[in-house]
């Protein structure tokens, strides 16, 4: 066979490597940051080989949140697969239940009404802004803030889940999304509710970046941490705020116009240099737009049917076939691939983690640094192990 | 200047300081014990069994073993055992019913399919979470008896769906009872065409084959 | 000299001014327990009364201090704070002590045990002795000693060999990386450190603590206190002495050893229960220390703000100010990240040490211009203003580089 | 705009005249049709798809393993048979039984970031789900496929010949079985569950002699139940195979709903 | 309080004889508070239990949420998550235990020092919960370490975890120093360190801790 040779290479192979006995250097140490570790956002472990405190090499080790997604989404009908994807990403339920309903909906053509189509924007965007604020107070935690930002984060937080929560009934695990619509109504105080919170997002965020954007340590802490460049970013595959983060156009909702997002105007932020300064700084300006978008969709919502009347919850087969539906999550490109034998259970159930993709370069990005950017470089990634362990 | 951003972050904490003392904004916190949060209507944790009145609530349960919802649970938390004979529900008509209604809590997942695919009204979802207990397999497992909670424990908690839910079942009565008013006085001339069965047809399509017996 | 003479007859009851009751009450005290035992005694039951009330006093303070940091962090942070443990939360502290006495003390199979046992001790040690010189009042000073400040830091400086010890002795990866942070951090920051207070040894003439205190006596323009703070050098060096207080005693923006997001918790992984509560009082202990040392050094030790409050005893003085501090660092603890190990150095070595240098010229100017009266006075103040801001402006260029808020395109 | 499928399969074709490209086209409303490569060229195209001035398909978004048992195909074909006794021809029904291989097959999701075009969906088939499993890898020409291509291999068992590091990501090391296959096995380590149901029934109950006699106290008043008729799973006899790997005939897929 | 949270009727402590509980009224309502040596430790050890840092999955989004500013778990003291186990004397299992997170869990488990406690918050924790089918699911963390305190829900509430937690501060208070039903860290046969699973071919070896986890007999009634 040819072998191609590789234009990125990635950096290191193996799990382990021997140790490097140097009369000058001194040893090579081994240093597991394991599946329990302050800062890894959950069971993510890297083995770490420390030259002093710089590092040559940086081994991810995955899989201790396995839970078996997608053996259990062929065992269970189309339905019943619906509240399994609110644990993938945990903190996004409803971009990850709309990106398996768009799947399914392109898997059995099925339409949907314009009310929903809104309803579905409305509430990714404020997802958005949840999983946006909730990355740039963990990001101040692994700097070592002691939680003041992050609980300003989860101070709007709560805000936004108490919206998710009147509408779908759980905080976190809202399972709000079926094939071809939604499925409770968006009474009209929850929408003022939504107008509110929408209108006071804009001075707490203000606030916010009064409190880092400008603060000396902070900037002295990220910029040029981890820089990213795009050829490497496309190549590895790196989609969402760390793709545009590197300068690199593409966002799935201008790029695929999913939905009805190709009825509002707003603009994609772009950084320069790819580094954990951009990464933070282009969430900040993602979660303007997404405000803008807000302002836009909630007055325009129409009236009319949030379900197609056509649309079936139980003994839903679709034709035989395969998918592939993707939408803009807020980690990135979050896709289900899905393929159909026509009976009520897919054949197979495939989920695309922009987590896990986006942790392809972890390694790249870390070398040469110390470890103490290691840990804002993975925090700057934003990734959460129920997507990227599946 | 070097530490005019420094200064800044100091002012924002300092605000939050004083404003934690009288601006509401700034004091968020809920006393949990003492202050509990006014739930919001479509809060759900696990499903209870509706039953029609508080007297007898083993008696009147709505459900009839269709074992739908055992089917749909996606975590199979749900396990149904049907009864033998039959007993007069509701409306009157002899329907089967669960000898054996299990919920494992300690797997149930609160995701509401249950309520979602049952055809009779019969499951719903409850808004109790203080239940942390010290042994798991006596106190999780909920049997028949702690699920059956009556119709006026519904509109409780859940206002606006029950009064939709009772509206509706009492629209099918009132039109099971004309079909069997009309099928009863003209006997000979019409055949008493396969009306619905008296569910409440709350999907547009059939309930499950095999799961209600025929009227 | 307006304001002093009208209150003093109204207070005349509770004997205002230098010899009033309260300010002689801790000599009271000590004559009469010293005077129960017999003369060759005496020296010695005085000494230990004043260790036992400072291990007491300070150890209550050190108490409430947790109790007040949560209470405080949690404020800044939109929340109350413990307050369910006795009434407003004050039982806390008492519970916290009770959890850590009666926990139980796991030492690692391969720790190295002496040195994992004397490490919490020798921390706590050294921050204790560093209170032998601290004066809390005007009759509160537990040891005069002419070298007093030399004896602080020689106290103080020891406390780095406790810590490698506690991160060499746990054998542990984590610990081991954190011994070598604080190392590097603590060394570099006792520089600036040093340095910051020599123009006032320069100026005060004497290194005994007392003989600074007197330096600072008076007012000025009859209200202003002659502090050293008040002076343009005395500010700067001030600011040094924080900055570099806060290294010392490991505290936010410097809290490298003890990163929790990074090395799990430093040097304390491996220590549980009683010893690392001996480590948390050993770091208050320090804490509290520098900031005395602080209050003496530049807000003019017990000495009252303003003539005419003087009434207040001296050591009631010494505590607000040191409330003030302590409440300080707790502002910076709940608002800053942590810098890096290599830019914390840089701080120090290229920010601090030359900005404390050009403060020594700052100093011996303004000494050798104190002649200079009227018009003059104005000329000096603002020299010396511009060879406090110059140094700083140019070096912050230097040191802050292209960290600036960038502007981004939109596609 | 992006051109057909057909189009890019024909200057495929003219531009590696040794290998196969067949273009599979999907039933379903969704009409995302896709092109097999023959293993042998596979990555000389893959490259030519990413270099390609008016393709630039540089990013590759999904990476998806599919296991495809053996199927036992019946095929009716209408035959006339001559009639022995001389009369006329009849035309008889034939079942044929035709076992169709089951392989193991990757499915790569090619998308354009420069020229923003959608996706050209890409399939590599192993010979069969034994021993012929060997495909080569796609992570020289595209960085991103380095852990899902980990991950087939780890939960499929396909093997990517020339790719960095091929390791088990998800499963620990030690672990021997391919998991998403869809003859594995689970480890039976149900012992006792308050509400199990069909095949999970049997096994917990293997674990506990006919005579469990000791009823769970309090609360649970309602003796607990026979089996219900709902099985979940039709549990399909255990053939215990050569290879110490407990493989089940041909398992029914859980029936969502009947 | 449900009943089964509530502590059973307490059997006379050997010192009970002394002293009355009527007398011990009375004597409050004079102001004067008599209490014995291990009410105060267990008030102490209640009023400050440290949880570990320590999240796998939903339910430590919740944990966190408890501990931000709207429930403040500081409250009830226990605001100082120790990233380190010396430190810490609460376990809280929040999330799915992976049979790869297992060994890890349990060794956490041994690391911490003795008077430990450990919350099982969560469906997945208590059993496996919506994963419980899945081939690299454990099906609930008592089968490898006790558990004190179970919080069902997916995820439960943070205030429920807040509930959670006042059940096991309960059950510090009344935690008996001596007598039959002493404390688990004080119990004779009490081994300090748990038998840490191995990585098996095909699952863990062995797939429960017999020490701690009896799984209770099924029991079928055949006529039904």
């Amino acid at each position: 066979m040819s072998g191609v040779e590789p234009m990125f290479p990635s950096p290191s192979s193996g799990a382990h490597v021997n140790a490097v006995h140097d009369p000058f250097h001194g040893d090579l140490l081994e240093v597991s940051m394991g599946p329990h570790h302050p800062s890894t956002h959950g069971v993510f472990r890297m083995m770490v080989t420390l030259d002093g405190e710089t590092i040559v090499k940086l081994k991810p080790v995955f899989g201790y949140l396995h839970r078996n997604h997608e053996k259990l989404g062929e065992n269970t009908s189309y339905l019943g697969s619906m509240p399994y994807t609110d644990r993938l990403d945990y903190l996004n339920s409803m971009t990850n239940n709309w990106a398996y309903a768009l799947a399914v909906e392109k898997l059995a053509g099925q339409p949907v009404p314009e009310r929903a189509e809104y309803l579905r924007v409305i509430l990714a965007e404020l997802t958005r802004l949840l999983n946006h604020v909730c990355l740039a107070g963990f990001l101040l935690q692994d700097t070592g803030a002691s939680g003041t930002p992050l609980m300003y984060a989860f101070r709007e937080r709560e805000k936004i889940l108490d919206l998710f929560e009147s509408l779908s009934g759980s905080r976190m695990m809202c399972n709000y999304q079926r094939f071809g619509g939604c499925r409770v109504d968006a009474s009209p105080e929850w929408l003022a509710g939504a107008q509110t919170i929408t209108n006071n997002f804009g001075r707490f965020l203000d606030e916010y970046e009064e409190l880092i954007t400008g603060n000396e340590i902070m900037m002295a802490r990220t910029q040029g941490v981890g820089a990213l460049t795009p050829e490497l970013a496309i190549s590895a595959g790196i989609t969402g705020p760390m793709l545009r983060a590197t300068g690199v156009n593409y966002d799935l909702r201008k790029v695929d116009a999913y939905g009805v997002y190709s009825r509002f105007d707003f603009r994609v932020p772009l950084g320069d240099h790819g580094d954990t300064y951009d990464r933070y700084m282009i969430r900040i300006l993602e979660m303007r737009e997404s405000i803008k978008i807000l302002q836009q969709a909630l007055p325009a919502l129409p009236a009319g049917p949030i379900m197609d009347p056509k649309a079936k919850i139980r003994g839903f087969r679709p034709k035989a076939g395969e998918a592939y539906g993707r939408i803009e999550g807020p980690k990135g490109e979050i896709g289900f691939y899905l393929i159909s034998d026509g009976s009520p259970n897919p054949y197979r159930y495939r989920v695309r983690p922009p987590s896990l993709v986006n942790l392809t370069v972890l390694e790249d990005m870390c070398l040469g640094q110390t470890i103490a950017d290691a840990v804002i470089i993975l925090g700057s990634v934003d990734i959460v192990l129920g997507e990227v362990d599946r | 200047m070097l530490g005019s951003g420094l200064l800044q972050g100091l002012k924002v904490t300092a605000k939050n300081l004083v404003g934690s003392f009288h601006d509401p904004e700034r004091l968020t916190t809920l006393e949990y014990p003492e202050q509990k949060a006014k739930l919001p209507e479509n809060y759900r944790n696990f499903p209870f069994l509706v039953s029609e009145n508080a007297t007898d609530p083993m008696g009147t349960l709505r459900c009839v073993g269709c074992q739908i919802c055992e089917k749909e649970c996606p975590p199979q938390c749900i396990y149904i055992e049907k009864s033998k004979d039959k007993k007069p529900d509701a409306t009157g008509k002899m329907q089967v019913y669960p000898v054996v209604f299990d919920i494992d809590t300690s797997v149930c997942m609160s995701c509401q399919i249950c309520v979602e695919v049952c055809p009779f009204e019969a499951i719903k979802m409850d808004q109790v979470f203080e239940i942390a207990t010290k042994d798991r397999f006596t106190a999780l497992l909920l049997d028949r008896n702690q699920l059956a909670k009556p119709n006026s424990y519904y509109h409780e908690i859940h206002p606006t769906e029950a009064a939709e839910v009772d509206a509706r079942l009492l629209a099918e009565r009132k039109a099971a009872e004309e079909k069997a008013k009309a099928a009863a006085t003209p006997k000979p001339a019409v055949a008493p065409t396969p009306s619905p069965t008296a569910t409440a047809p709350k999907p547009p399509e059939a309930p499950a084959a095999g799961g209600t017996p025929a009227p | 000299m307006i304001g002093a003479t009208s209150f003093s007859p109204l207070l005349l009851a509770a004997g205002a001014g230098a010899d009033s009751f309260l300010e002689r009450l801790p000599l009271v005290i000590r004559d009469t327990v010293a005077g129960v035992f017999p003369a060759p005694l005496q020296w010695l039951v005085g000494s230990t009364l004043s260790i036992v009330a400072i291990v007491a006093i300070f150890g209550g303070i050190f108490a409430g201090l947790t109790l007040v940091e949560r209470k405080m962090l949690g404020r800044i942070q939109n929340r109350p704070g413990p307050n369910r443990t006795g009434p407003m939360g004050l039982l806390q502290p008492i519970a916290d002590g009770i959890k850590a006495l009666t926990k139980e003390d796991i030492v690692p199979r391969s720790a190295d045990h002496l040195l994992h046992y004397l490490a919490p001790v020798a921390l706590l040690a050294f921050s204790i002795l560093t209170f032998a010189v601290i004066p809390f009042g005007r009759n509160l000073v537990p040891l005069e000693l002419d070298a007093a400040v030399l004896y602080f830091f020689a106290a103080g400086a020891a406390s780095e060999l406790a810590i490698f010890m506690a991160g060499w002795a746990s054998r542990n990866k984590f610990s081991l990386l954190a011994a070598m942070r604080a190392l590097a951090q603590l060394i570099s920051y006792e520089l600036p450190l040093l340095l910051s207070f020599v123009p006032i040894i320069m100026l005060a003439g004497t290194l005994s603590m007392t003989g600074i205190i007197d330096a600072q006596a008076g007012w000025q323009l009859g209200f202003i206190p002659r502090w050293y703070i008040f002076t343009p050098w005395g500010f700067a060096a001030f600011v040094i002495f924080l900055i570099a207080a806060l290294a010392e005693s490991n505290r936010s923006p410097f809290d490298l050893p003890e990163a929790e997001s990074e090395l799990i918790a430093g040097h304390l992984t491996e220590y549980s229960g009683f010893k690392y509560a001996l480590f948390f009082m050993a770091e208050y202990f320090g804490m509290i220390a520098l900031s005395g040392m602080a209050i003496t050094l530049f807000l003019g030790g017990w000495r009252a703000p303003l003539p005419f409050l003087e009434f207040i005893p001296s050591y009631a003085w010494f505590g607000a100010k040191l409330l003030v501090l302590l409440l300080f660092f707790i502002w910076i603890r709940g608002t800053f990240p942590r810098l890096r190990i290599d830019q914390l150095t840089r701080l120090a070595w290229k920010f601090l040490v030359p900005l404390a240098l050009v403060n020594l010229g700052t100093a011996a100017f303004w000494s050798l211009t104190s002649g200079w009266s009227g018009a003059l006075q104005l000329v000096r103040w603002a020299l010396t203003i511009a060879m406090v801001i110059g140094p700083f402006v140019l070096l912050g260029r230097g040191l802050s580089g292209t960290h600036r808020p960038r502007t981004y395109r939109y596609a | 705009m992006m051109e057909t499928l057909e189009q890019v399969r024909d200057r495929l074709l003219a531009r590696f005249p040794g290998g196969e490209v067949t273009l599979i086209a999907n039933p379903g409303p969704a009409a995302q049709h896709s092109l097999a490569l023959g293993l042998n060229q596979a990555a000389a195209m893959a490259l030519f798809l990413r270099d390609d001035p008016d393709l630039r398909l540089d990013y590759c978004s999904n990476v998806t393993g599919v296991d495809w048992p053996e199927k036992e195909i019946v095929e009716s074909t209408k035959v006339t048979v001559p009639d022995p006794a001389g009369g006329p021809a009849k035309v008889v029904e034939q079942k044929t039984k035709r076992i169709q291989p089951g392989y193991l097959e990757v499915v790569y999701h090619l998308y354009s970031m420069a020229l923003k075009h959608g996706p050209v969906i890409v399939r590599l088939r192993t010979g069969n789900r034994h021993d012929q499993v060997t495909v080569p890898s796609f992570t020289p020409v595209w960085r991103s496929c380095e852990f899902q291509e980990r991950e087939v291999f780890d939960l499929f068992g396909v093997k990517f010949s020339d790719h960095p590091d091929l390791r088990r990501i998800l499963m620990w090391d030690e672990f021997t079985a391919h998991p998403m296959r869809k003859d594995y096995v689970e480890p039976d380590d149900y012992e006792w569950e308050p509400t199990p149901h069909g095949t999970v029934l049997e096994k917990a109950k293997a674990h506990y002699p006919a005579t469990a006699v000791a009823a769970p106290t309090a609360a649970v008043g309602a003796a607990h139940h026979t089996p219900a008729a709902a099985a979940v799973t039709t549990a399909a006899p255990v053939v215990r195979s050569d290879t110490g790997l407990e493989t089940r005939a041909t398992p029914a897929p859980k029936e969502g709903t009947p | 309080m449900t009943d089964a949270a509530r502590p059973e009727p307490t059997e006379p402590a050997p010192g009970a004889h002394l002293v009355t509980e009527a007398e011990r009224d009375e004597l409050r309502r004079h102001g004067i508070l008599l209490t014995k040596l291990e009410e105060i430790v267990n008030l102490g050890r209640s009023k400050s239990v440290w949880p570990l840092q320590f999240g796998l999955a939903c339910c430590a989004i919740e944990m966190i949420a408890a501990s931000m500013a709207r429930f403040d778990i500081a409250r009830f003291g226990s605001e100082v998550f120790r990233p380190s186990p010396r430190q810490a004397d609460l376990l809280i299992v929040s999330g799915t235990v992976t049979k790869k997170m297992a060994p890890q869990v349990v060794r956490l488990w041994n690391q911490m020092p003795e008077p430990k406690y450990c919350i099982a918050m969560g469906a997945c924790a208590i059993s496996g919960g919506p994963f419980k089918q899945g081939y690299n699911v454990l099906k609930g963390i008592d089968r490898f370490i006790p558990v004190d305190v179970y919080i069902p829900g997916c995820p439960p509430r943070p205030e429920a975890l807040l509930h959670g937690l006042l059940q096991l501060q309960e059950q510090i208070r009344t935690q008996k120093s001596s007598g039959p039903n002493v404390a688990r860290h004080l119990r004779p046969g009490d081994r300090c360190d748990y038998a840490v699973p191995e990585f098996g071919e095909r699952d863990l070896e062995p797939p429960a801790n017999p020490a701690v986890w009896q799984a209770p007999s099924i029991v079928r009634n055949e006529k039904a």
